[in-house]
């Protein structure tokens, strides 16, 4: 959305180029390149198009043998069901911690100098790597115990979300840093206070910000394994990303009828919130870290 | 509506820079009043330290009877129109001019209510489901005038509102401006660089120049006798010529010409001993040009003609000096020819060797 | 009350701080702390099961040794540069970059179902789409035997890195198609067609004018995928744990951590991923402090 | 990857031993305290199965079978109890992470399942204690279950001569052949190699005389985890004379470490009898269990494990429905007749697990119930559900082996001749350099750069005096 200007301009200049050759040369380099760039990114999803409504799904692509009887199958076992719904629970949760918390954090970060401000976030969002990572398991583990949160879906948010907080607080104060500073003491001038203003000035003016961020936050709690694994007990509480490793014969072998269709009906819901919250919001990054 | 007084004000930013420096000021109840300064004065830290969206660092400031130095910017009952108008993307021309009721808890009903009689005088009527993006500068400009005005307050205060629009809108908005605020009588405090704006616009102008005012007052005072040669240079669609020299004899000397002293500081100046530095300003529409000798005139080659318009603007070397001169177009001399300049000694000017403007009956203006 | 520049909504410092305190106290419990903790571990034999597990003992820097004279270590480390360079640094990179430019001159329902399946591939989840990579590489029923014509090429155990670069680019260009689209947008088009208008081609435009003013923008995303690249995860589940010439960083510290269960073992290598993460990220804002004006 | 030990787990998680009703009335009286009666009490086991995955029998099994029968049979001495079953069926490692993670914070179901080779490191960390130290020494004598078990069974559950727990069940390994493609070849069906070049030159003959067909696959390389270890690298061991652990040091770069390794190179370096990026492949056990069961490999060497539940011709992964009549075994032969472990001419190895009692229970005592309830022969039948496994009770063995001739061979000729891995905390790393050695004749190393890099990792993981390097 953006960019379109630039496009139309850029379309409207080339006539102007006077260099037929050129101009059709640009063509053919860029239909090559589109069609190259589409059959990369969609080779490996047509697995995923059709070997769920295959008979005999297989590793290879092939024209299926048409039924749904996958989908019977996977929802007649209780889990799949539950396991989106719990990933939905999970996923909410996260993005609403990191958007609320990462929200007013990246806004008093943008707008009030604290020593060392910056320092602190390099630290952050380096620090959130090792957490992120296998070697800090039993920290973790043994903390979320400490605190009772075995086996609750609120350690899960907690932990992930706090993995997640600094690179959602390093990409939102970027945003903040761009709202023009005009409309918050626009704001302040006919009496709204700082969480007013917050809340009716900035978060819509960063909104596609908050929801490129949220889709992130939903998309990196929806792959989460090693976590939820860990933390929760209960089986009526396990997430899909867990579910998904479950899906295997009673020696190991991969169940590719119930892998396949599981993998669709597990996709589909981040797909679908990155739809929506691309049509509602846009989505976009600013990028560009400033001194 | 109220008065805006400020009592040895100051506002210094950290490394010590005084964006506002020792500055007291009234501004009367209801008045038009302009701050006039190049960027870097210290008008707008004036104008946003009113607004409270920087604080004081001494002095006080009152606004009625009220003082609100410690005061929450959000109640001292101002509005601000910003440069860039401010108006939130998100939110819709009512919904924006909606928005100071909103936050006050004014009924839904009653403050879309109020917006469309606020948008209907300001001629925004079709345009309220809008949002920013899809205004155009000039609506834009109203709607944040609309926004202001909506929020009812005691004082107005505009930073440069006018300085976005292109000329010719801006001149209309500019009497747009005059007449809305005559309407409604609110106090205003009104931040430009612009001085034909400031000289337009404004019932009291101030010049400020490092964190300080150097003169106070009227359009007409400060277009007429600016209290120094910082005013005098800034103030005019053309810049006034001001000329570094000595007295000698009773006259102005510098080089080998001589004129004859302005009628306003000639009795002073005559008093004064000869070789005294002075400067000598005149408005270039003050001097006269004409291509034949004349009595008190000094003469030099026409280095540039620029055209003004229904005038021409003619630029005459005296040595290393460049004296302009604004003249009928039916008089274009051509460039390299003599002639002769003559200031109109009722409207010259003689500044001290600080820059301070000299006359008989001093102080007479300055201040008021 | 005390206004700081940049203070515009008057938060003040304690209400900043108010503000702040939520995230950060979450940050702090739950990041900062086993952090700590993680780096005390780095300095101690401490396993996951056996005697480590039940009296473990501080050993100094001895792990910190191990690991830094281990070829597994360093062929990990040397791994992880080569898949940093070839699927951030070259694969998202170029891609990202080269359909954000591409695409802005192509119609609209191309442009839109592009990026629709490059999104795809970002957002589906891990398990996934390293799934569907296995089933595409697979030996013997695998898409890419069958459209290459390359019957019987193991593609992971024959070119494992290969492999897994090619799998991460898919993965992660989107990021940086998405941050370049943006980037390249607020390139004021005057300044292109002042460029245009004196003769510039594409390379030259690229060059005078679009890199100089999307130069944060680049060293962000390079930044951010550098530093996310290092330490993904993913081709670990695509390439299972066995397979040795394909493992990167953070395969290699689950491995030791998890299935061998140094876990003191796999805290001092995370620590020294992490001085290698704090390294890269000075040196670009080095490169960017230098560069900005 | 995830099958080798899994499938271990499932063996011994499922089918455990039993013990003779009123056996609890004995056990109250054994000092520990029991729940008085009537007190409502919830109780939990873990395995890794889940219902729909993997292993999802057991999980079935637990759900329907032993909840009710278990809550009826306390029910009957007087207890309120409620049994949860909490399912997992994920890969091994994490599985065993999150039982360690839970123990060592005293979290965690009253009764665990786990893998035998577990059980050491468990107890080294604190993790899990002895049977009698939970429940009390004359609780555990009295159950007559014991008597069942071999001596050497209960070596699966015990550690440095204290038991842990009850076994489940046990396994044995040899060599499948097909048949059909050895009759092609000229090779007997009731063939028995008595040396490795017997096997090899089997091989050899398969290569020259049939097409399309790889002759042998011998587990090798660490994407088969485990696996390699058991049914490749260790029964080659013992048939060299070897030991991983012997006389208190772990095995180095010997000569019969280089005999195996030497045998892998033969195998799948300089004859190709074997397809080596098989062994490299991430599903590469299923890939062979495949191929074998599609007559694509001539011979296999595996557990007893890939009789019943892989190639079964009704349930298996793989089923072939003319197993009985195709699928011949063999035991594995030691290098040269009389050179294997204790001067046997045959070798084989043997794996299991069991459950464990959480040191943390609040229930311990019914925790010891519900153990010892699932070893009784009525609950382990419920489990096989008319399959044949092999079971940790001789009674019961002898009930349902006799329905299979193959298993009734490994109980009966191969299970005297085996060998139990080493139950000690170190023992999974030891486990994972042979791999790797393995991994490196794969990938085109010599013999004598992998036993080097394998004896730096032994001497790195046990300290050089711990290391034997000749014998």
């Amino acid at each position: 959305m953006s960019a379109s200007p630039v496009a139309e301009r850029s379309t409207a200049m080339s006539r102007f180029d006077a260099q037929p050759i050129r101009h059709f040369l640009g063509v053919i380099g860029r239909t090559v390149f589109v069609a190259f760039m589409l059959a990369f990114f969609t080779l490996p999803v047509l697995w995923l198009v059709f070997a769920p409504f295959d008979k005999t799904p297989g590793l290879g692509v092939s024209l299926p043998e048409f039924t749904i009887a996958n989908f019977r199958t996977l929802f007649k076992s209780s889990s799949a069901l539950s396991a989106l719904r719990n990933s939905l629970i999970l996923a909410g949760g996260t993005a609403a911690l990191v958007l609320v918390a990462g929200s007013l954090a990246s806004y008093a970060l943008s707008r009030v100098r604290i020593p060392g401000r910056d320092m602190l976030l390099y630290v952050l969002l380096l620090m959130s790597s090792i957490v992120t990572g296998t070697a800090a398991m039993v920290p973790t583990f043994q903390l979320v115990n400490e605190l009772h949160l075995i086996d609750k879906m609120l350690g899960v948010v907690l932990v992930i979300g706090a993995g997640t907080l600094p690179t959602v607080i390093f990409i939102l104060k970027d945003f903040m840093d761009n709202i023009p500073k005009s409309y918050e003491e626009s704001a302040r001038l006919f009496g709204a206070r700082p969480l007013r203003i917050l809340w009716d000035v900035v978060v819509p003016t960063a909104r596609s910000g908050l929801a490129a961020i949220a889709v992130w936050a939903v998309v990196q709690v929806w792959g989460n394994f090693l976590v939820p694994y860990i933390l929760l007990r209960s089986p009526d509480k396990s997430p899909a990303a867990v579910v998904m490793y479950t899906f295997y014969t009673e020696g190991g072998q991969p169940n590719l009828r119930l892998i396949a269709a599981f993998a669709l009906v597990y996709s589909l819901p981040v797909v679908l919130v990155y739809f929506f919250v691309s049509r509602r919001y846009g989505f976009r990054f600013y990028g560009g870290i400033k001194r | 509506m109220a008065s805006i007084r400020t009592v040895k004000l100051t506002k210094e930013y950290p490394g010590g820079v005084k964006g506002v420096d020792d500055l007291t000021l009234d501004i009367v109840d209801g008045e038009f009043f302009a701050l006039l300064g190049p960027s870097g004065s210290g008008k707008t830290t004036l104008l946003r330290t009113i607004a409270g969206l920087e604080s004081v660092t001494a002095g006080q400031l009152f606004i009625g009877s009220r003082d609100v130095t410690q005061l929450d910017p959000g109640r001292r009952n101002v509005a601000m129109v910003f440069q860039d108008y401010a108006l939130f993307p998100h939110m819709s021309t009512a919904d924006n001019i909606a928005y100071p009721l909103k936050v006050k808890k004014v009924h839904k009903a009653q403050r879309y209510a109020t917006a469309e009689e606020t948008a209907d005088a300001l001629s925004l009527q079709g345009l309220l489901g809008r949002r920013p993006s899809q205004l155009s500068g000039g609506q834009q400009q109203r709607v944040a005038l609309a926004r202001a005005v909506a929020s009812n307050p005691d004082v107005f205060l505009f930073d440069e509102p006018l300085s976005n629009l292109d000329a010719r809108l801006r001149l209309e908005a500019r009497t747009f401006l005059k007449q809305l605020q005559r309407r409604l009588g609110v106090t205003t405090v009104f931040v430009t660089h612009d001085q034909a704006e400031a000289l337009a616009l404004a019932d009291r102008i101030a010049i400020m120049d490092k964190g300080r005012i150097q003169q106070l007052g009227t359009p007409r005072d400060v277009f007429r006798a600016p209290a120094n040669t910082f005013v005098a240079a800034f103030i005019g669609s053309v810049p006034m010529t001001l000329i570094p020299g000595t007295l000698a004899g009773g006259r102005f000397a510098f080089g080998e010409e001589r004129l004859e002293l302005p009628d306003e500081a000639a009795t002073t100046a005559a008093a004064m001993p000869d070789g005294t530095a002075v400067t000598y300003g005149a408005r270039p529409e003050y001097i006269s040009m004409s291509s034949d000798s004349r009595p008190g005139a000094i003469a030099g080659p026409v280095q540039v003609v620029e055209h003004l318009g229904a005038s021409l603007l003619v630029s005459v070397a005296f040595g290393d000096q460049l004296v302009q001169a604004v003249v009928d177009e039916d008089h274009e001399p051509e460039i390299g020819a003599t002639v002769y300049l003559l200031p109109n000694p009722r409207r010259a000017l003689l500044f001290d060797a600080e820059g301070t403007r000299m006359a008989d009956d001093a102080p007479a203006e300055a201040g008021g | 009350m005390k206004h700081d520049d940049g203070d515009v909504a008057g938060l003040g410092r304690p209400r900043a701080v108010a503000f702040a305190l939520p995230a950060l106290a979450i940050i702090g419990v739950f990041l900062f702390l086993p952090a700590l903790w993680t780096l005390w571990l780095g300095l101690t034999n401490y396993r996951l099961t056996g005697t480590a597990a039940a009296h473990p003992k501080v050993v100094w820097f001895d792990n910190y040794r191990t690991a830094l004279t281990d070829h597994e270590f360093r062929g990990a480390l040397w791994r992880t540069t080569l898949f940093v360079i070839g699927s951030a640094l070259i694969g998202q990179s170029l891609f990202g970059f080269s359909l954000a430019w591409v695409l802005q001159r192509v119609r609209k329902p191309i442009r839109s179902v592009v990026e629709f399946f490059v999104l795809l591939a970002w957002i589906v989840p891990s398990s996934v789409s390293s799934f569907l990579w296995f089933a595409l590489y697979d030996r013997r029923n695998g898409t890419l035997n069958a459209l290459l014509g390359t019957k019987g090429t193991a593609w992971l155990i024959q070119y494992p890195m290969w492999s897994i670069v090619v799998f991460n680019t898919w993965v992660g260009t989107a990021f940086s198609m998405l941050l370049y689209r943006s980037a390249l947008g607020s390139v004021p088009p005057s300044q292109l067609e002042s460029a245009r208008l004196a003769g510039a081609g594409p390379g030259a435009q690229l060059r005078d004018v679009i890199f100089p003013h999307i130069r944060s923008h680049i060293l962000t995303n390079t930044l951010l995928i550098t530093l996310w690249t290092f330490n993904v995860f993913t081709p670990y589940l695509l390439t299972g744990p066995a397979n040795r010439k394909a493992e990167i960083m953070a395969g290699y510290i689950y491995r030791t951590s998890l299935r061998v269960g140094e876990l003191g073992q796999g805290a001092a290598i995370s620590l020294i991923m992490i001085v290698i993460n704090l390294i890269i990220a000075l040196v670009y804002l080095r490169v960017l402090r230098e560069r900005t004006p | 990857m995830l099958t080798a030990t899994a499938a271990l787990v499932a063996v011994a998680a499922g089918s455990a031993s039993a013990t003779t009703p009123g056996t609890s009335a004995g056990t109250a009286a054994g000092g520990t305290a029991a729940a008085p009666s009537g007190e409502a009490i919830t109780i939990s086991v873990t395995t890794n199965a889940i219902s729909g995955g993997k292993n999802s029998a057991e999980a079935d099994f637990f759900q329907n079978y032993v909840i009710p029968e278990f809550q009826k049979a306390e029910a009957a001495k007087g207890k309120n109890v409620t049994l949860q079953y909490q399912p997992n069926g994920v890969d091994d490692e994490n599985y065993k992470t999150k039982q360690a993670l839970d123990l060592k914070s005293g979290a965690g179901a009253d009764l665990i399942g786990i893998d035998g080779i577990w059980y050491g490191e468990f107890a080294d960390a604190g993790y899990i204690k002895p049977l009698d130290d939970i429940v009390g020494a004359d609780t555990v004598k009295a159950w007559s279950g014991w008597a069942q078990i071999q001596p050497a069974v209960q070596a699966l559950t015990s550690y440095n001569g204290k038991l842990y727990g009850i076994p489940a069940g046990t396994d044995g390994r040899v060599i499948y052949f097909n048949k059909d493609i050895f009759a092609k070849a000229g090779l007997p069906a009731d063939w028995q190699p008595k040396s490795w070049d017997e096997i090899l030159a089997a091989a050899k003959t398969i290569k020259e005389k049939v097409s399309d067909v790889i002759p042998l696959q011998w587990n090798a390389g660490s994407s088969m985890g485990e696996a390699t270890t058991m049914q490749g690298v260790l029964p080659l061991l013992a048939g060299a004379g070897g030991q991983v652990f012997a006389d208190g040091k772990w095995l180095g770069a010997s000569q019969a470490l280089k005999d195996v390794l030497g045998f892998y190179a033969t195998v799948y370096g300089s004859d190709k009898l074997g397809d080596p990026i098989l062994q490299q492949e991430a599903q590469g056990r299923d890939q062979s269990f495949e191929q074998f069961s599609k007559g694509q490999i001539a011979m296999l060497a595996e557990g007893d494990y890939f009789w019943r539940s892989v190639i079964e011709p009704k349930a298996g992964d793989f089923p072939m429905a003319n197993r009985d009549t195709v699928v011949g075994w063999a035991k594995i032969p030691a290098m040269k007749p009389g050179s294997g472990i204790k001067g046997q001419d045959f070798v084989s190895m043997s794996g299991g697990g069991g459950y464990v009692i959480n040191p943390n229970s609040k229930h311990a005592q019914e925790a010891w119930d519900l153990m010892t309830f699932l070893a009784e022969p009525d609950t382990i039948k419920a489990l096989l559900n008319g399959a044949a496994r092999i079971t940790a009770r001789d009674d019961v063995n002898s009930e349902v082996l006799s329905k299979d001739p193959f298993l009734s061979f490994v109980a009966k000729d191969v299970l005297p001749i085996t060998a139990y891995r080493p139950a000690f905390a170190i023992y999974p790393q030891v486990s994972v350099a042979l791999q790797e050695a393995t991994d490196d004749i794969l990938t085109g190393k010599s013999v004598d750069d992998a036993a080097k890099a394998y004896q730096d990792k032994v001497v790195q993981l046990a300290g050089a005096d711990k290391v034997a390097t000749s014998g």
